[in-house]
């Protein structure tokens, strides 16, 4: 996929531990990947709120990331089983209040994983750029 | 040292173009010559496949599509097989031939083209594979009557192994429907292969 | 209002390569509260951290953003550099724009830029929300644990130990010594590993700082850096502390059903055994499941025997639980299985082996008392072809990396067969040599030239079985050869890989391992024995393929490590922890039912005059910061300090709004 | 009633019509239909695919097409046809361009989905050697056989799927169920020179004689294939071969629907052994299976 993707707007919401060092290894492998997420650090994606999550999109973000370690190597335990359980929910109702479920997506990416970081947010912004471009 | 590797004398893109036509990834390949040990013809190849590939890699255009080495290949993948690169050689030896053969390159081996041409007009004009006239022609193309036909030729025709008229296909709309194929064929390859290899 | 400064860094042409950074630092002027906004080459060095500083007293500034690179980089740098000028450290935040910019989109500058300015205003708008926290402390027990008792381990602990702290070296076998016990002599020097070695496990054994914990395993594993509770198995040894290492046990033992794991099982040994003579504890093991008595009720032949009564069929398994206050992991490494190569042979030609097990042929101590014979039919050997790089450099197998040994253990071995055997040959099959060491090349130099060691550069493609020798088809690249070998004897340079169980392992410390199950270092150049996790450090093969020589300066730069966090007093923790405000607490427990930390306590307290409820407050030395209970709380009385509801909504509706740059 | 499509392939209505006769009665007798495909046109041998990748695609895609239209897996006795077949399939799913050109020229679209198998598997595999043990009238006491599978069954590794690229085993378990010993050899996916054999005939006159050499040398008294190509390298360059080794070679080279026949209790003719060139009949006669 091309990396040039005008006048797209992603909100990325990465884990300090797995996901943010992830995208870190990314840029010490010198991947490329399209400019239009803009990372949010937080901690753990067990402190994920949804109300985050709807305040993107109301604010017109075209589409939303979050990504944190796999399930089972969360740096606090467990946390990203929280997230785990809530993702589904949160997609559902967002698709219910009209938000398309190609705009909004979680993955798992640990530390080591700079190669998936690139793919994912490939994945990702095509999948917002043909909600936008196609419906 | 047979050759001199000098900027003029490679070919920019020479390796790009096998790489596209085959789709393997020939900058891949780190020289461990698992391939050259294993090839059961290589001891009558003017470069060992690894060689191939590193030239190949090089660009050196002129050598590798002068060698026997892609005529000697007889498919039998075991390089495939066993490469640790993953690198389709076989693969790669067909695509030599065939860009050979499109005229782009000139042959070195013009025996087994010959052989193929007759094989393939056999396919096209009936279905299937004719032999006696097969071996009739191939021979007497490769300017070599008599090869082959005393005495394995002749007992093949004893035995009652080598049919003496050819296996039509039955319906002749079938037969025209099949020079049909071949030609949409020779018109797509042209295309392919020579879009690819400018 | 704040009075925010911007430093925006070109950290040479890393950044300034892609980003314009003037037009970052400029766009940064415009923004509110910013009160200065400038770049420079390099910010994390010291003229860099002056100008931070120089700026911070001119401009009166109370709150820092560094546009530069990853937080996890340099956010503690320029933490201390804002504490140096007299502002709170908590008041800085990093817009990453190097690992998440220039290094990621450098085929579009332009849109590099754009994001850059982007993640700088984020920044911004989240340092403007930021609050002064003050320092926390907690902690340290000051105990060490090591886990696994190879080389690597040993030399931890004896390090460790040797600085005056307590060590427990937990070995899930039934002896310390790991790999290097099996070697026969080491490269480059030719000494040998068991008179090199065995000086060390002794001393580990008896240093009175260290407790060696055999035939255990760790099961369970919480708490955090200086505060580690540790749940390890004793696994039931059958032999109890009575045990004076006589030995008559094994000798009298009736049961040889089971192959020796350290002989790689060119032999067989008894259901009660050391692994080796000379192991540390030299306490032996039942091996439950080739005891004749626990198969079938009958023999006790070992208790009959023992002078002191120290076998004890009724041992169970038994549970400990311990505080650590760090942990060092040497859990060290399997070799490549090569049934996976159908060519060799899927494993099953016995004259085809691995170099552990020519270790063990060639060790007078070995099997064959040092003598190489086949396996097959215990013939001596007159060729000998060794294979390089056999599960290792090869994408086909999924093992495309190096192993980093296999070259000199090879070169080690072919010279060792001479040198036992002057009237062999040796061929070794090689792709390239590393031999990156001191004295290394040399070494294999010997090889070739003083030994005779024929090298052939190629990759065998088969080995055929025929009469009684082996055909070893290869080629010799640098000639255009096909070869040809009849071989007695195929040695493989099987490569390295992560110990069996290694990724479960990994999650009892939630360690990352990369793709293969090595676990993975902190920062590959500057932090190698660290991991993400504080606290846990590793040593050894269970990072990387390597040799002695470097397993052990890593084992030795994880006890300094350990000893210097051991050396504080107290342990500095980020106060970025949550906090309750109880006045909008509805006393629903959900926080205190996330929590994986139980850092939440249910409480009846007045929180107004006069009101009494039941609210939650968090034990702020026990809350790591994950933030679960903030997401989870639905009256949104939880916040997490760092990382407030305030200051992410600011970034998420600063990055989504349009940059106003002109 | 088990039920396949059947591709013979062009040698099997001449050069190896011993082949197809033995493999259609020992289908017959353990109720595998063979369902040939209609019209069929050659596979491309081992000419269309140095020639043009197009054309290699094209001709097997016509028969599997028919194939999976009829919903049926797709089988050829000649390792050659079957290799052109299943990489015709591999190469269509991996080329996705390819595919778009063969759909074009053929009119007709392809969903990759149906099986392709090689004989052997067919019968050993999905049929199953337990229910050809179970059929058995006679056993083959005391032959020593060396089964040579070539490079085209096998290779590459995707087209063997349960079986060991480097030392399958399918064959050799037919032979010991057949109650014959199979011997133990490492030649067994060598190549024999294949599609040389008008061309290079040195060729193939030195990879065969390789071939029969070690078979001869592990004990062997018979070779047991399931190609046409290798079987035509292997007999009857045989006499050539024995000639230029300067060594009385005669092993006979049975296809192995063939040696089936023969415990089936088929005779001499009914299974063509007349045609081959190296005799079996001796052998057999000593062995007390004729
Ligand atoms: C054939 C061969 C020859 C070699 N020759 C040389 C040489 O000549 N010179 C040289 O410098 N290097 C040589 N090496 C390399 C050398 O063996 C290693 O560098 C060294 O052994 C690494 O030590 P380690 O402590 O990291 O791992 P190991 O020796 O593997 O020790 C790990 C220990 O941890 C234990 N363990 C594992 N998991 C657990 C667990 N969960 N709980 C508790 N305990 C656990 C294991 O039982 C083992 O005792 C050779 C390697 C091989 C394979
Ligand atoms: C061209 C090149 C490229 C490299 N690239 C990489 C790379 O990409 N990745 C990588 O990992 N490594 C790389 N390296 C290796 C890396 O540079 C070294 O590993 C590293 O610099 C070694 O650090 P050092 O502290 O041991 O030595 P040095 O960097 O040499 O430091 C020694 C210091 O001691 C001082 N000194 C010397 N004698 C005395 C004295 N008597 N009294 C007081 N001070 C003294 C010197 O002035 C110097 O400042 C590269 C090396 C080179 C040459
Ligand atoms: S086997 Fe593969 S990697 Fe090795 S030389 Fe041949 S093509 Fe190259
Ligand atoms: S496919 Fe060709 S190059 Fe490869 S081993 Fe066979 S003959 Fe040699
Ligand atoms: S602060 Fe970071 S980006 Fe700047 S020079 Fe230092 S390492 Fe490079
Ligand atoms: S009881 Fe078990 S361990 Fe003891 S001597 Fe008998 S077999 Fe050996
Ligand atoms: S268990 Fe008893 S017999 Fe065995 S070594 Fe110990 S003391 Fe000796
Ligand atoms: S160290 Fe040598 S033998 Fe081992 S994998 Fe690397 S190159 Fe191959
Ligand atoms: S979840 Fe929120 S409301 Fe519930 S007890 Fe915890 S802080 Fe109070
Ligand atoms: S942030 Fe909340 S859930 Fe996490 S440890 Fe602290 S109190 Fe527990």
């Amino acid at each position: 996929m091309d990396n040039k993707v005008p006048q797209l707007n992603i909100v990325g919401f990465l884990c300090n531990w797995c996901s943010y060092a992830g995208a870190d290894m990314t840029g010490l492998g010198r991947n490329t990947y399209p400019s239009n997420i803009k990372v949010i650090r937080i901690p753990c994606t067990g402190r994920m709120d949804p109300m985050m999550i709807i305040e993107a999109f109301h604010n017109g973000a075209d589409g939303v990331l979050v990504s944190g370690c796999h399930p089972g190597d969360c740096h606090y335990t467990e946390g990203n089983y929280y997230w785990r359980r809530r993702y589904p929910h949160l997609k559902s109702l967002l698709e219910h209040f009209g938000i398309d479920k190609r705009r909004f997506h979680a993955s798992w990416v640990s530390a080591s994983e700079g190669k998936k970081f690139a793919e994912v947010v490939k994945k990702v912004t095509a999948e917002v750029k043909d909600w936008r471009d196609n419906g | 040292m047979k050759y001199e590797l000098q900027l003029k004398n490679i070919k920019e893109g020479f390796r790009k173009d096998v790489e596209n036509l085959s789709q393997q990834k020939i900058s891949n390949c780190y020289q461990c010559g698992k391939c050259s040990a294993g090839c059961p013809v290589a001891y009558a190849m003017d470069y060992p496949p690894s060689m191939i590939m590193r030239m190949i890699q090089l660009g050196m255009h002129d050598p590798v599509m002068s060698s026997n080495t892609s005529w000697y290949c007889v498919s039998c993948e075991t390089c495939t097989t066993r490469c640790p690169r993953e690198i389709d050689i076989a693969k790669v030896m067909d695509t030599l031939k065939i860009m050979a053969q499109a005229g782009k390159y000139k042959l070195s081996e013009n025996e087994i083209p010959i052989f193929d041409w007759i094989f393939l007009k056999s396919i096209e004009l009936t279905g299937k594979i004719y032999e006696l006239g097969m071996i009739g022609a191939y021979n007497l193309l490769s300017l070599n009557p008599f090869k082959d036909v005393y005495p394995m030729g002749l007992k093949m025709i004893l035995k009652g192994k080598i049919g003496f008229i050819p296996h039509l296909i039955y319906n002749p709309f079938e037969v025209i429907k099949n020079i049909r194929m071949f030609n949409a064929i020779r018109k797509k390859d042209r295309e392919r292969i020579y879009e690819k290899n400018v | 209002m704040a009075r925010i400064g911007v430093f925006v860094c070109h950290c040479g042409t890393n950044i300034a390569g892609v980003v314009d950074v003037t037009r970052v630092a400029k766009y940064a002027g415009s923004l509110p509260g910013v009160k200065v906004a400038v770049d420079y080459k390099f910010m994390c060095s010291d003229p860099g951290q002056n100008t931070i500083i120089d700026a911070i007293k001119k401009y009166g500034l109370d709150r820092l953003v560094v546009s530069a690179c990853s937080p996890r980089m340099h956010e503690a740098t320029f933490r201390r550099t804002a504490e140096r000028a007299g502002i709170n450290p908590y008041m800085v935040e990093m817009a990453n724009i190097r690992e998440h910019v220039a290094w990621v989109h450098s085929d579009d500058k332009e849109l590099a830029t754009q994001k850059a300015m982007k993640l700088m205003e984020m920044a911004v708008a989240k340092v403007r929300r930021s609050e002064a926290l003050s320092k926390m402390f907690a902690p340290i027990e000051k105990r060490a644990l090591v886990i696994g008792g190879g080389i690597a381990g040993i030399q931890a602990a004896l390090d460790i130990a040797g600085a005056g702290y307590k060590v427990l070296l937990v070995e899930k076998e039934p002896s310390i010594g790991g790999r290097m016990a099996q070697l026969d002599k080491t490269f480059p020097t030719l000494d040998c590993s068991a008179c090199i070695l065995t000086p060390k496990m002794v001393a580990a054994a008896q240093d009175p700082n260290i407790t060696l914990l055999t035939y255990a395993e760790v099961t369970e594993v919480c708490g955090f850096v200086g505060q580690f509770e540790v749940k390890i198995k004793k696994k039931a040894k059958s032999v109890n502390s009575k045990c004076i290492g006589c030995g008559v046990c094994t000798t009298k033992c009736p049961s040889k059903k089971a192959l020796s794991e350290f002989d790689e099982k060119l032999a067989p040994r008894k259901a009660i055994y050391t692994p080796f003579p000379q192991a540390v504890p030299n306490v032996p093991v039942i091996d439950r499941t080739a005891c004749t008595f626990f198969l079938t009720g009958k023999c006790k032949i070992c208790e009959k025997v023992c002078p002191t009564g120290a076998i004890d069929y009724t041992q169970q398994d038994e549970f400990i639980k311990e505080k650590f206050g760090a942990v060092v992991v040497a859990t060290g490494f399997d070799i490549y299985d090569h049934s996976n190569y159908g060519e060799y042979g899927y494993g099953e030609i016995k004259d085809v082996i691995t170099g552990l097990q020519f270790e063990r042929l060639i060790s007078s101590t070995g099997p064959t008392a040092g003598h190489v014979t086949r396996p097959s039919d215990h013939r001596e050997v007159k060729n000998v072809v060794f294979i390089q790089c056999v599960g290792s450099r090869d994408e086909a197998k999924k093992r495309p990396y190096c192993s980093r040994v296999c070259c000199m253990y090879t070169a080690k071995q072919a010279m060792l067969l001479k040198d036992h055997y002057p009237e062999t040959q040796a061929y070794v099959f090689y792709i390239d040599i590393r031999s990156a060491g001191k004295n290394y090349e040399e070494f294999v130099q010997r090889a070739q030239n003083e030994y005779g060691v024929l090298y052939l550069r190629g990759r065998v493609s088969k080995i055929y079985e025929r009469a009684n020798k082996l055909l070893v088809k290869g080629a010799d690249t640098l000639s255009g050869a096909q070869v040809e070998i009849e071989a007695d004897l195929v040695v493989l340079a099987n490569g390295f890989e992560p110990k069996k169980g290694a990724k479960e392992f990994a999650q009892l410390f939630h360690m990352s391992s990369d793709q293969y199950g090595f676990y993975n270092e902190l920062h590959p150049k500057l932090a190698p024995v660290e991991t993400a996790i504080s606290g846990v450090f590793v040593a050894g093969c269970c990072q990387s393929p390597k040799d002695i020589p470097d397993t052990v300066a890593m084992a030795s730069a994880t006890a300094a490590k350990v000893c210097a966090l051991f050396a504080k007093e107290k342990l500095e923790v980020e106060p970025l922890i949550a906090g309750v405000n109880q006045l909008t607490c509805s006393g629903c427990e959900t926080c205190y039912n996330v929590c994986p930390y139980s850092a939440i306590e249910m409480k009846d307290k007045e929180v107004k005059r006069g009101e009494v409820r039941h609210v939650a407050e968090v034990l702020e030395s026990v809350c790591k910061g994950c933030g679960a209970c903030v997401g989870a709380c639905y009256s949104k009385a939880v916040d997490l300090k760092g990382f407030t509801d305030r200051q992410v909504l600011d970034q998420v509706e600063t990055a989504t709004a349009p940059i106003t740059d002109n | 009633m088990f039920k396949v499509a059947y591709f013979p392939g062009c040698s099997l209505s001449s050069t190896a019509k011993e082949y197809d006769v033995a493999t259609r009665l020992v289908c017959e007798d353990l109720e595998i239909e063979l369902v040939e495909v209609p019209e069929w046109v050659c596979c491309g041998a081992t000419t269309a695919h140095i020639t043009s990748e197009l054309t290699a695609a094209v001709l097997p895609a016509r028969s599997l097409i028919w194939a999976e239209k009829h919903n049926m897996t797709i089988t050829s006795p000649c390792s050659a046809c079957f290799s052109r077949l299943k990489m015709a399939q591999l190469n269509l799913e991996k080329y996705p361009g390819l595919k778009k050109e063969a759909e074009e020229i053929l009119g007709e679209t392809y969903s990759g989905k149906g099986e392709v198998l090689h004989l052997t598997r067919v019968m050993l595999e999905r049929y199953g050697v337990d229910n050809i043990k179970a059929k058995l009238k006679k056993q083959l006491k005391g032959l020593k056989i060396a089964c040579y599978y070539g490079c085209l069954m096998t290779r590459p590794a995707e087209v063997c799927e349960n079986d060991r690229v480097e030392d399958p085993m399918l064959m050799d378990n037919l032979v010991s169920a057949l109650g014959a010993q199979a011997v133990k050899w490492s030649y067994k996916t060598e190549c024999c020179g294949a599609a040389f054999s008008l061309t290079k005939t040195e060729i193939v006159r030195k990879l065969s004689g390789d071939i029969l050499k070690e078979a001869k040398a592990s004990g062997a008294e018979l070779i047991m294939v399931a190609c046409p190509l290798c079987h035509s390298n292997l007999d009857a360059r045989q006499p050539e071969i024995s000639k230029l080794l300067k060594a009385e070679l005669n092993i006979p080279v049975l296809y192995f629907t063939q040696v089936i026949g023969l415990a089936l209790g088929y005779g001499y003719l009914d299974l063509m052994l007349n045609k081959h060139f190296i005799d079996p009949a001796p052998l057999l006669k000593a062995k007390g299976i004729l």
